[in-house]
């Protein structure tokens, strides 16, 4: 048979960044104890060796890199693909997942005494986990495939968000198994009718064959519905908030800054990769509407809390929001849709930096305070001018303000929505700005006012400082040249004559 | 329509009947009940589809472990005492979330009957493929499994593992190591213990036996791995064994060897055949079935720890 | 029609009517441990009867050993769990 | 009518059935029973692709039906995790509910 997709140089790069934290996974879970904690912080700098050179043989070779798994090419092998957004996220997810194992060691330690206790082992396991199912979904080219993957995803994600065992993370975390769960079953039904229509679930095969008749709308909107669930995006955020706001910190991190991207990241596939042919406008539109929804009801919710850590949580649903402003503003080949989709990929790495480096700071914070009340951090600021920084310059971001990842981003996203005539997305991009700007101030202006706080501990030096650093990266994304924008569109199909 | 053509729709009314009245029932109990006998009705559907290994799976584990895992569920809720009225639900509420449902089925129903005739199929290329990749492997499903969508396999297995310890990570912090609670509860009685020593051999048996011949004919890993999950459950409930602790290496290392064979021969294929996940042609065969072997093994082990739940504390010495 | 065909038919038949009075008495029956009785019927005789019938008519010795083995697996956890519910229902009435 | 039709609107009465109970249901194990109800459907809509493809001296397309037998283990698996979570919530108080607002303690401002 001709015409078959064969394997490219590098491609077995991408089986191993996978095999990688899976056969960790394993060898973590028979000895277990401290065992778990070592594997998995030594196959860090491994992971990110690994996709460095991903992007590195991207990069040189200018378009995707591929891997028939078994030597067996689509339809009936599995294929996987790196393209330019693939390698960023790998890159993106390595650095994250590399930050949260160096910041748990202090909490996830197993304690001496005890060769093996439950908090750490459930920790270190699920961390590998994630990291091996964001990995397939990055690179993954097969929807069923992908399917495995996202429930892996959620496998790893759920019980991190009950680790510490409370009645009320429990709660949250049924309520986002829940949820994840009807995900993943509507995704699952629309697989189904994809294979029916088209009898290929290969990612790059249905872009040649799909036509948009009946069933493969039908098959979008399920799968669309079901990653929407698992992203969170309004009005199905409602699991998010307690979930990633009951978690313990690293993990928090990661769920916010990583795991909703990774069904994010499936959207994208989906209607860009998948569907390009397609006359998405209404589709485009409704996402936006969405979008622009969670960006509003996201940060007002957000102002009113109490808690730091669902502040936090509440200004992820808000960020979300700004991702789905990538549909409408990316959509089609024109001139804009390379800012747009520019636009989408900055925000989704400079939140995914910048929220993990705040939950990391809410969570140095709150073991420092005893609590996590905003009411109560009267001169917090002070006794902890260091997390008190990294909190200001992410939240730099999350407004959007320069130089910064964020403001990269909503610049972008305005360059893009005035080039292409539809400036009323610019309303929610400044609104959300501004409020953002308001729940920012709401954390700092109790902080930095007169008062005395007790510190009941003082956080390590080290995890002040991988909270910075991942705030750094967050602002210097916003000095990022063209040729990194140039890097994000390799691979992209892009369809002449649709708009 | 001839004979068999009734049976169908009478099944087919039947099963969205059971189902109807698991969603409809009052009483939680009364619905798992429902569930399981309405899973049963499922496997007679995927015989008329002409799927007798999912027929198999959705019997062992789809309704069988499945049933077993819920009916302890609700046991163990009832015995709570805690089940507190639930709040129904306001009229219209009620009303727009039936018709958002009947619009998904009604939307559901249209794409099915609309899918496009002639169908898409990979059938011809599976059949061209069987005496390749496929193996020599007379069982298509098997074949797929093993062979062309191997890696999906392989993941599905560390779905299990993670579900494991998701499951015991809901446990209490001091109870962790121990282990789960008994399936049964305070004692064994004399039926129960009879029928574990007549059963269990032979069910021992007859899972070797599917497992054995999936490689040719309906059957599998999955399957025989259930039937030996189901078995191990059977000796616990009449307490011819304990249940083992949660941090015992033996049941670690049975748990784990099916995802990790699987994954050393994965990666040794890059070696032995060129490419990650191949098998070298001539020796396919018996190395796809060494692989199932342990996947039984794993299956076998990780139902029974999913359906026991969390280490308990009661269940210490 | 030969003889062994009339004997399937007569077995199978009667092993049917067996299921058919097994599942009247489990909807029309009083109690729990009536509609047992009623249930242990249908599963054992019935089915024993069903298999009889078929056995002429399997293809190899080997499945026609199999039909055996199902019907004696039916008949020892059939007759097990009857027991079992029997004592379950002991105990709720003490 | 075809088994394959009939089949497929049994999927699709599950699905619909199995989304109403799921959004409906305030209880937790109900919701996992709804959950399982929509999951057999869309198996169902597995199998009629499969059967549909039957075809080079094949009764049905081998591939979806593999993958509905991934699928049911995966679901078995999500339905172990969900027992686990409900029984131990149950354990913890006396009505299983969802919200966790309603298990947070008055006067719970600590993050730990």
């Amino acid at each position: 048979m001709a015409g078959l997709e064969t394997t490219t140089p590098g491609g077995y790069l991408l089986v191993l960044a996978i095999l990688l934290p899976l056969a960790g996974i394993v060898v973590s879970f028979t000895p277990g104890g401290r065992h778990a904690e070592r594997i998995a912080l030594y196959s860090t700098p491994f992971g990110f060796a690994l996709a460095l050179a991903i992007a590195f043989c991207v990069g040189r070779a200018g378009k995707p890199i591929v891997y028939t798994i078994g030597g067996l090419p689509p339809p009936l092998g599995i294929a996987l693909r790196a393209d330019g957004i693939s390698a960023v996220m790998l890159i993106a997810a390595a650095v994250i997942v590399t930050a949260a194992a160096f910041y748990a060691r202090a909490k996830f330690a197993t304690p001496d005494g005890v060769r093996e206790s439950r908090g750490p082992m459930t920790f270190w396991i699920m961390l590998q986990a994630i990291w091996a199912a964001l990995a397939i979904i990055f690179v993954g080219g097969d929807l069923f495939n992908l399917y495995v993957a996202l429930e892996l995803l959620t496998f790893a994600a759920v019980p991190l968000v009950c680790i510490d065992g409370r009645p009320e993370t429990l709660a949250a975390a049924l309520r986002y198994l829940l949820f994840a769960l009807f995900g993943s079953i509507s995704y699952l039904l629309g697989v189904a009718l994809f294979y029916g229509a088209h009898g290929t679930l290969d990612i790059s095969l249905l872009a040649q064959r799909v036509q948009a008749t009946p069933v493969v709308w039908t098959a979008a909107s399920l799968m669309t519905a079901g990653l929407l669930a698992k992203t969170a995006l309004f009005p199905v955020h409602l699991w998010l908030p307690p979930a990633h706001a009951n978690a313990p910190a690293a993990a928090s991190a990661v769920l916010s800054g990583l795991v909703v991207k990774g069904s994010f990241f499936l959207t994208l596939r989906l209607w860009f990769y998948v569907l390009p042919a397609l006359p998405t406008d209404n589709i485009a539109a409704v996402l936006g509407w969405l979008g622009s929804a969670a960006v509003i009801v996201g940060s007002i919710i957000a102002l009113r809390q109490a808690r730091l850590k669902l502040l936090i949580a509440y200004s992820t649903v808000a960020q979300i929001g700004y991702l789905f402003l990538v549909f409408p503003l990316a959509a089609g080949a024109q001139t804009w849709s390379a800012i747009g989709w520019s636009a989408g990929l900055m925000q989704v790495l400079a939140h995914a930096f910048a929220k993990a480096a705040m939950f990391f700071s809410a969570g140095l914070l709150a073991e420092a305070l005893g609590h996590d009340q905003i009411a109560k951090l009267g001169g917090a600021a002070r006794a902890l001018p260091l997390t008190f920084l990294t909190i200001a310059l992410a939240g730099l971001s999350l407004m959007g303000l320069p130089p910064s990842g964020g403001f990269s981003a909503k610049w972008l996203m305005l360059q893009a929505s005035i080039a292409s005539g539809q400036w009323l997305w610019t309303i929610p991009i400044l609104a959300g700005s501004l409020l953002a700007a308001g729940y920012v101030w709401r954390i700092l202006a109790p902080a930095l006012s007169e008062g005395q706080v007790s510190l009941e501990s003082l956080p390590k030096r080290s995890q002040e400082l991988i909270a910075l650093a991942l705030t750094i990266i967050a602002l210097a994304l916003g000095f990022a040249p063209q040729t990194f924008f140039d890097f994000l569109e390799l691979g992209r199909p892009v369809v002449a004559g649709q708009s | 329509m001839n004979l068999l053509s009734y049976l169908d729709v009478v099944l087919a009314l039947l099963i969205v009947g059971v189902a109807s009245t698991t969603i409809a029932a009052r009483d939680l109990f009364a619905a798992v009940v429902g569930y399981v006998a309405y899973g049963l009705l499922l496997a007679f559907v995927w015989i008329r589809l002409y799927a007798p290994d999912v027929a198999l799976t959705e019997a062992a584990v789809g309704s069988g472990v499945t049933g077993v895992l819920l009916i302890t569920a609700g046991k163990r809720l009832g015995a709570l005492k805690n089940a507190a009225p639930e709040v129904q639900p306001a009229f219209t509420f009620k009303l727009l979330t039936g018709m958002l449902a009947a619009l998904v089925a009604g939307a559901l129903a249209a794409a099915i009957l609309l899918l496009p005739d002639p169908p898409p199929s990979l059938a011809p290329e599976a059949a061209a493929a069987a005496d390749g990749a496929g193996a020599g492997l007379g069982n298509p499903i098997t074949a797929v499994l093993m062979s062309y969508r191997s890696f999906d396999t392989m993941l599905e297995k560390m779905v299990l593992i993670l579900a494991v310890v998701g499951v015991w990570s809901v446990g209490a912090d001091k109870a962790w190591g121990s282990a789960p609670a008994e399936l049964r509860q305070p004692k064994a009685t004399a039926p129960m213990i009879f029928l574990a020593q007549m059963l269990a051999p032979v069910g021992v048996l007859i899972g070797i036996h599917i497992f054995w011949t999936g490689a040719n004919a309906p059957g599998g890993a999955f399957q025989g791995g259930a039937l030996l999950a189901a078995m191990w459950m059977v000796i616990m409930m009449a307490q011819l064994v304990k249940m083992p602790r949660v941090d015992a290496q033996w049941l670690r290392v049975v748990l784990v060897s099916g995802p990790a064979v699987f994954l050393i021969i994965g990666l040794a294929g890059e070696f032995t055949a060129g490419s990650f996940f191949a098998y070298p042609p001539s020796l396919a065969k018996p190395i796809i079935l060494f692989i199932e072997a342990f996947m039984v093994l794993s299956i076998a082990a990780a139902l029974p720890m999913l359906v026991a739940g969390p280490p308990s504390e009661r269940s210490d010495p | 029609m030969t003889l062994l065909d009339l004997f399937s038919i007569a077995a199978i038949g009667v092993g049917t009517f067996f299921f058919f009075a097994g599942t009247v008495g489990l909807l029309r029956f009083p109690d729990s441990l009536t509609r047992l009785h009623a249930l242990t019927k249908a599963d054992n005789l019935g089915l024993g009867l069903v298999a009889l019938g078929l056995l002429p008519r399997a293809d190899s010795a080997l499945s026609a050993l199999k039909l055996i083995v199902i019907w004696a697996l039916v008949l020892l956890s059939g007759s097990s769990t009857a027991q079992l519910i029997g004592r379950a229902l002991r105990r709720g009435r003490k | 009518m075809t088994p394959s039709v009939l089949a497929g609107l049994v999927g699709a009465s599950l699905v619909g059935l199995g989304l109403y109970g799921l959004i409906l249901h305030p209880h937790p194990l109900r919701k996992l029973l709804a959950f399982n109800l929509i999951g057999n459907g869309v198996f169902l809509v597995f199998g009629i692709v499969a059967r549909r493809g039957a075809a080079a001296g094949f009764r049905f397309d081998p591939v979806p039906q593999a993958m509905v037998i991934t699928g049911i283990v995966v679901a078995f698996a999500a339905s172990a995790l969900a027992v686990a979570l409900i029984l131990r919530l149950s354990a913890e108080g006396n009505r299983v509910t969802l919200d966790p607002n309603a298990w947070t303690r008055p006067n719970d401002g600590d993050a730990k």
